[in-house]
């Protein structure tokens, strides 16, 4: 039994955007349900994704039951980021109790800035009190470790952020676009904690997105041009404390997983096409290490060779990624309709004749949860 | 053909005032106990269901602190949070893990650790529910009186005192009879080694005596916030064969979760739609979709006993109602005939339910563990004496608006 | 479009007191006394700071597996950090970068992260520089400072 | 024997703050901005949703039976009916604590005041407000009883100026 992505939507990356967070989410959600071509009733099951410290409201869905279209629906949110939402929604449909599931996720971190909430996920009996400790400066822990164990260096780091801010430039959804952006842009924007400068962080912005998802039988019937949900893969990492920072273990696992639910050996040259969450710079070398694409400690070479431009042999975010735009909770499902995009041939930096691609969303500080899934056309495999 | 999931095994930590331990150790408390329930081993744990109301214990994400201390290091791991049902979403994302055929064995395990917030009881993740629309009302020229007033209310119990207001206007029963109730619950509770607030031979005139909050809501009617975690095992047919289970298992036989429009303001204090706070067409849906999905026709006669989610004893009658016991507004009767004691003919709480014991978070996970617990013969004092064929876990939450349901049976539902 | 309004919520800050549980509240009173403790499992696994369960194993870890650490350890990765949160969400530049490092002191297999004093190289041998004064509390720990 | 309540052990606190106070929300314009302004005119606002007929009181950008948005604006009567009611007991000093002030003590309440809660609905709303209910003896007010509303004595646009609702004489037919 598979499931099928029957229609999605997204809105334009913005920060401290003229709309309440109410209105983008009903826009959002009437979007995509009209991009499936149906209504609201065909709708069985509502899945929202946001989260209380983001939001600064407790049960951040109560008030959003209207926006959501879950008005007297099966529904439920999901506290990460919405692609882990539309694998609840998968497992609804397969489960046998839904056919059509709509999921809607959406962050606006103008109401709190993300990197402070970043503080309250850290261990306060012990980590929390360390008044340097958030996701940036961690992150800056780990792009150093993983230089130390790689061949990675700042200017490969840096091409990675003038890839996605170029590629960016093309995709009107994309909240930060720098069409001519160089090495030396990113080396002398604002340090924050060496190796990491401001444009190699993804810029936290409000933002909403949703998808929906059905059955086979439904999609068949009512979808001309569904995009199958072939494999997914989902791990979560130790906590901080008790990891191995200079590489991704979590995607490892869930990269394996999806890759075998898919029938895939070989992901380099079976996939057409990679949406990664790349929250930082060094983070998309690290997974393509993690997603086994390349080999271990090899991850740079693939930037410097213009392996993953999106006219590359393994295009890597062509929609510009995380560092374009990144509304927490709905940066990982952008990134499964970008993948969908380019499958349907409606993507910005299309890339001809697209069968298959990998979405990845992360989660977490240092990308502790990671979650990969894999979406193919409606070709005859 | 849809896959049969069972609960193999249960777990709870002890719900009080938990000064001892920190959130990531009682969680751990409940997920170990689980464990050595159901027999396996941490390695059988294919994936995990987690969720809580983390504004409450001042952690993010909190199951991300605490992965590896409930071997989830490696495995899957999905959160869902939606308010007081919360529990119940988290038992219902373990069901459907499993039922999805994506993995065969999941432990599902929700919390909430009040005592770790330096407000009294609940109050900071309560306010922090609409205090957004508190700001805006103050913008919008709200005086300090209404604000004291509208307090008044809501510092102990919110809008659900607004709706053991109109449970009373419709169903013209009487506060003696929320007193009952409430008894009953405390009553229970003192034969349940896990509860909070126990007192053993409770009358309704111990809890009549309890001085009035606000009319009708008494300080006896008021639930404890407690610190706690529950915790169920689920496997799917095939791995209760597999790990040859012989001991009796609970089976999830239907379940639903329909959600109503917010019942007392908009996030900018728009009005809602909702008039009669305790309508809960949610539950109705929730319910019927429930036993439509279970294959149950009559639940009175099919339905032995419910663990239902009353915080606030006018929520038993209410729900008691709209999940097709009782008839609308004659559920008080029930009550004073002795209907819903232990030994009643329909056993409501047998746990002393959530008016004694609410770890908000764990609370509608507890009501699943005890209809498991009541199913397996393994609930102990508490234990009804009639058997229990079929059992129902309710869990309510946001704005008086969610409701999540689950059928569980001794035997696993055959087409 | 409809605009919007946009506004503040009312001051209020919520507090959090939380509990540490048995092993933290131990390992805080033998900071008191300029001890850094962990505990040992009997796999092998040593978790600092002390807690219920091995994050190797799983086995439930008790005061008897109580060991002190040396106090001396290795950098693994450090940063010069250049800004602070200042708990309302603003960036705050720092006068001067100071030093964060991701230290595995010796004899723990688990990651401390803390502040350095001086110029750290990669994988330099630190050691903990206490308060003179020490309290029982994280920071009774000053530093880390080079020690070769 | 009365209420047991298990022990266990107090450990050591460690002390972590959240600011809420510093988070910052967006309302839409248009709705309870206007909603406010015809207060000062004692009249109550509404938005009317075509599709479903439900009028939102205070008014609603959208409907979500209709899944609409909404933008009809309405004005409802300043008559209704009382749906349901809480009484409190009488105030005193040291028993209120609101958000950690002693309501009785700082004035804002009178020591002594039985304060009645009305859940009222305005004809034509259909939507519940939530409003003190003025000039009548607890013993006296009845479900489904008529009130009407009771404005400040100089309304100024602001949800103060609807001070709550008081009892109206009964229409008999």
């Amino acid at each position: 039994m598979r499931v099928a992505i029957i229609g999605y939507s997204q809105t334009k990356f913005e920060y401290d955007v003229e709309m309440t967070r109410e209105e983008m989410v009903f826009k959002t959600a009437k979007d995509a349900i009209e991009s499936a071509g149906l209504t609201r009733e065909d709708i069985g099951t509502v899945i929202s994704a946001s989260t209380d410290f983001l939001d600064g409201r407790t049960i951040s869905n109560c008030m959003l039951i209207g926006a959501t279209g879950a008005y007297l629906k099966d529904e439920t949110k999901a506290e990460e980021d919405g692609m882990y939402a539309v694998l609840y929604a998968c497992q609804r449909i397969l489960a046998g109790i839904h056919d059509v599931a709509l999921v809607v996720a959406h962050t606006h971190s103008w109401i709190f800035n993300p990197h402070q909430v970043s503080v309250y996920m850290l261990d306060p009996l012990f980590d929390r009190q360390n008044d340097l400790l958030n996701d940036i400066t961690l992150a800056a822990l780990q792009a150093k470790a993983y230089m130390k164990r790689s061949n990675a260096t700042e200017d490969d780091l840096a091409l990675v952020s003038v890839k996605n801010l170029k590629n960016a430039s093309n995709n009107p959804y994309a909240l930060r676009k720098m069409p001519d952006a160089t090495i030396e842009d990113v080396l002398n924007s604002k340090i924050y904690a060496d190796p990491i400068r401001e444009l190699m962080v993804a810029p936290p912005c409000d933002g909403a997105a949703a998808v929906v998802v059905a059955s086979e039988d439904f999609a068949k019937k009512y979808c001309e041009n569904p995009v199958w949900i072939e494999g997914i893969g989902n791990s979560c990492d130790a906590y901080l404390r008790d990891r191995d920072l200079s590489r991704l273990v979590s995607l490892e696992i869930a990269s394996r997983k999806a890759y075998d639910m898919a029938g895939i050996s070989d992901p380099y040259r079976e996939i057409d096409v990679f949406e990664v969450t790349e929250r930082f710079s060094h983070q998309e070398l690290m997974i393509h290490e993690g997603l086994g694409i390349c080999g271990d400690g090899r991850g740079a070479n693939f930037i410097r060779m213009g392996i993953t431009e999106f006219y590359g042999d393994c295009p890597v975010n062509p929609s510009g990624g995380a560092l374009s735009g990144d509304a927490i909770c709905a940066t990982g499902l952008v990134r499964l309709i970008e993948v969908a995009k380019q499958i349907v041939g409606e993507a910005e930096n299309q890339i001809d004749g697209v069968q298959r691609g990998l979405a990845h969303a992360q989660w977490g500080l240092c990308a502790q949860k990671n979650l990969v899934f894999i979406l193919g056309g409606d070709y005859e495999a | 053909m849809r896959r049969n999931v069972a609960i193999i095994g249960c777990g709870q930590s002890k719900h009080g005032r938990r000064t001892d331990v920190s959130q990531c150790e009682m969680v751990a408390e409940a997920v170990w106990a689980a464990i050595e329930d159901a027999e396996i081993s941490p390695e059988d744990i294919d994936a995990f269901a987690v969720g809580n109301m983390q504004g409450f214990g001042g952690i993010a994400q909190p199951d991300l602190v605490f992965t590896d201390f409930i071997a989830a290091t490696g495995k899957p791991v999905q959160r869902v949070a939606t308010g007081g049902t919360v529990g119940g979403s988290v038992a219902h994302l373990g069901y459907y893990e499993v039922a999805s055929g994506m993995y065969d064995i999941v432990l599902a395990v929700s919390w909430e650790k009040h005592s770790d917030s330096a407000e009294p009881g609940a109050t900071t993740g309560l306010l922090h529910v609409a205090f957004a629309n508190l700001s805006y009302m103050m913008k919008m020229g709200m005086d300090m009186r209404s604000f004291a007033i509208m307090g008044l209310a809501g510092a102990a119990a919110g809008v659900s005192a607004y709706q053991a207001a109109q449970y009373m206007a419709r169903s013209g029963c009487k506060i003696e009879h929320y007193d009952m109730v409430a008894a009953k619950a405390r009553r229970n509770a003192a034969k349940n080694k896990y509860a909070h607030l126990k007192w053993p031979g409770c009358t309704a005139d111990d809890i009549a005596k309890t001085e009035m909050i606000i009319w009708p809501m008494r300080f006896g009617h008021v639930c404890p916030a407690s610190d706690g975690a529950s915790c169920v095992i689920y496997a799917s047919e095939e791995a209760v064969k597999r790990l040859k289970v012989e001991r009796p298992v609970a089976w999830v036989k239907g379940l639903a979760a329909y959600a109503d429009e917010e019942a007392d303001q908009g996030e900018s204090y728009q009005g809602t739609g909702v008039v009669d706070y305790s309508d809960q067409i949610g539950c109705i849906i929730s319910a019927m979709k429930a036993y439509e999905r279970a294959g149950i026709k009559d639940p009175r006669k099919e339905i032995d006993m419910a663990e239902i989610y009353a915080p606030f004893p006018h929520q038993e009658l209410m729900f008691s109602e709209r999940l097709g016991f009782f008839e609308d507004g004659k559920a008080w009767i029930a009550v004073e005939e002795g209907v819903t004691e232990i030994d009643g003919d329909f056993p409501i709480c047998p746990s002393g339910g959530v008016n004694a014991t609410n770890a908000i978070g764990s609370s509608a996970m507890q009501r699943v563990v005890e209809c498991a617990l009541q199913i397996m013969g393994k609930a102990e004092e508490h234990q009804v004496p009639k058997d229990v064929r079929n059992a129902v876990a309710h869990g309510w939450g946001g704005q008086l608006q969610f409701n999540t349901v689950m059928v569980l049976g001794d035997s696993p539902k055959r087409k | 479009m409809s605009e919007v309004i946009r506004y503040q919520g009312i001051p209020f800050v919520a507090r959090f007191r939380l509990s540490a549980g048995e092993l933290m509240e131990r390992f805080y009173q033998s900071l008191k006394a300029k001890k850094l403790t962990a505990l040992k499992c009997n796999c092998g696994y040593t978790v600092f700071p002390p807690r219920i369960r091995c994050p190797k194993c799983y086995a439930r870890l008790t005061e008897e597996n109580l060991v002190e650490l040396s106090g001396k350890g290795q950098i693994l990765s450090f940063t010069k950090v250049y800004f602070k949160l200042d708990g309302k969400g603003n960036f705050v530049d720092l006068d001067e970068p100071q030093v964060l490092a991701s230290i595995k002191l010796d004899q723990s297999d688990s990651i401390f992260f803390a502040k350095v004093c001086g110029e750290p190289k990669d994988g330099a041998k630190v050691e903990v520089v206490w308060r003179e004064e020490t309290k029982g509390e994280f920071s009774d720990i000053l530093c880390f400072k080079v020690v070769e | 024997m009365g209420l047991i309540k298990e022990k266990f052990k107090k450990t050591m606190q460690i002390e972590s703050d959240w600011s809420v106070g510093s988070y910052k929300w967006k309302a839409p314009k248009g709705y309870l901005d206007e909603y406010v302004k015809y207060l000062k005119k004692r009249k109550i606002l509404g938005t009317l949703c075509r599709s479903c007929g439900k009028i939102y009181v205070p008014p609603r950008e959208f409907c979500p039976r209709c899944f609409e948005k909404i933008d009809q604006k309405v004005f409802v009567s300043d008559h209704g009916r009382l749906v349901a009611y809480l009484v409190s007991p009488p105030l005193r000093k040291g028993k209120v604590i609101i958000a950690g002030m002693d309501v009785v003590a700082a004035g804002i309440l009178k020591e002594g005041e039985q304060i009645i809660l009305g859940m009222v609905r305005f004809e034509g709303a259909s939507s519940v407000l939530t409003l003190p209910l003025i000039n009548v003896k607890p013993e006296d007010v009845r479900i489904g009883m008529r009130v009407k509303a009771v404005w400040a004595e100089e309304t100024k646009g602001a949800l103060s100026d609807l001070v709550g609702v008081e009892p109206a004489e009964d229409v008999k037919f």
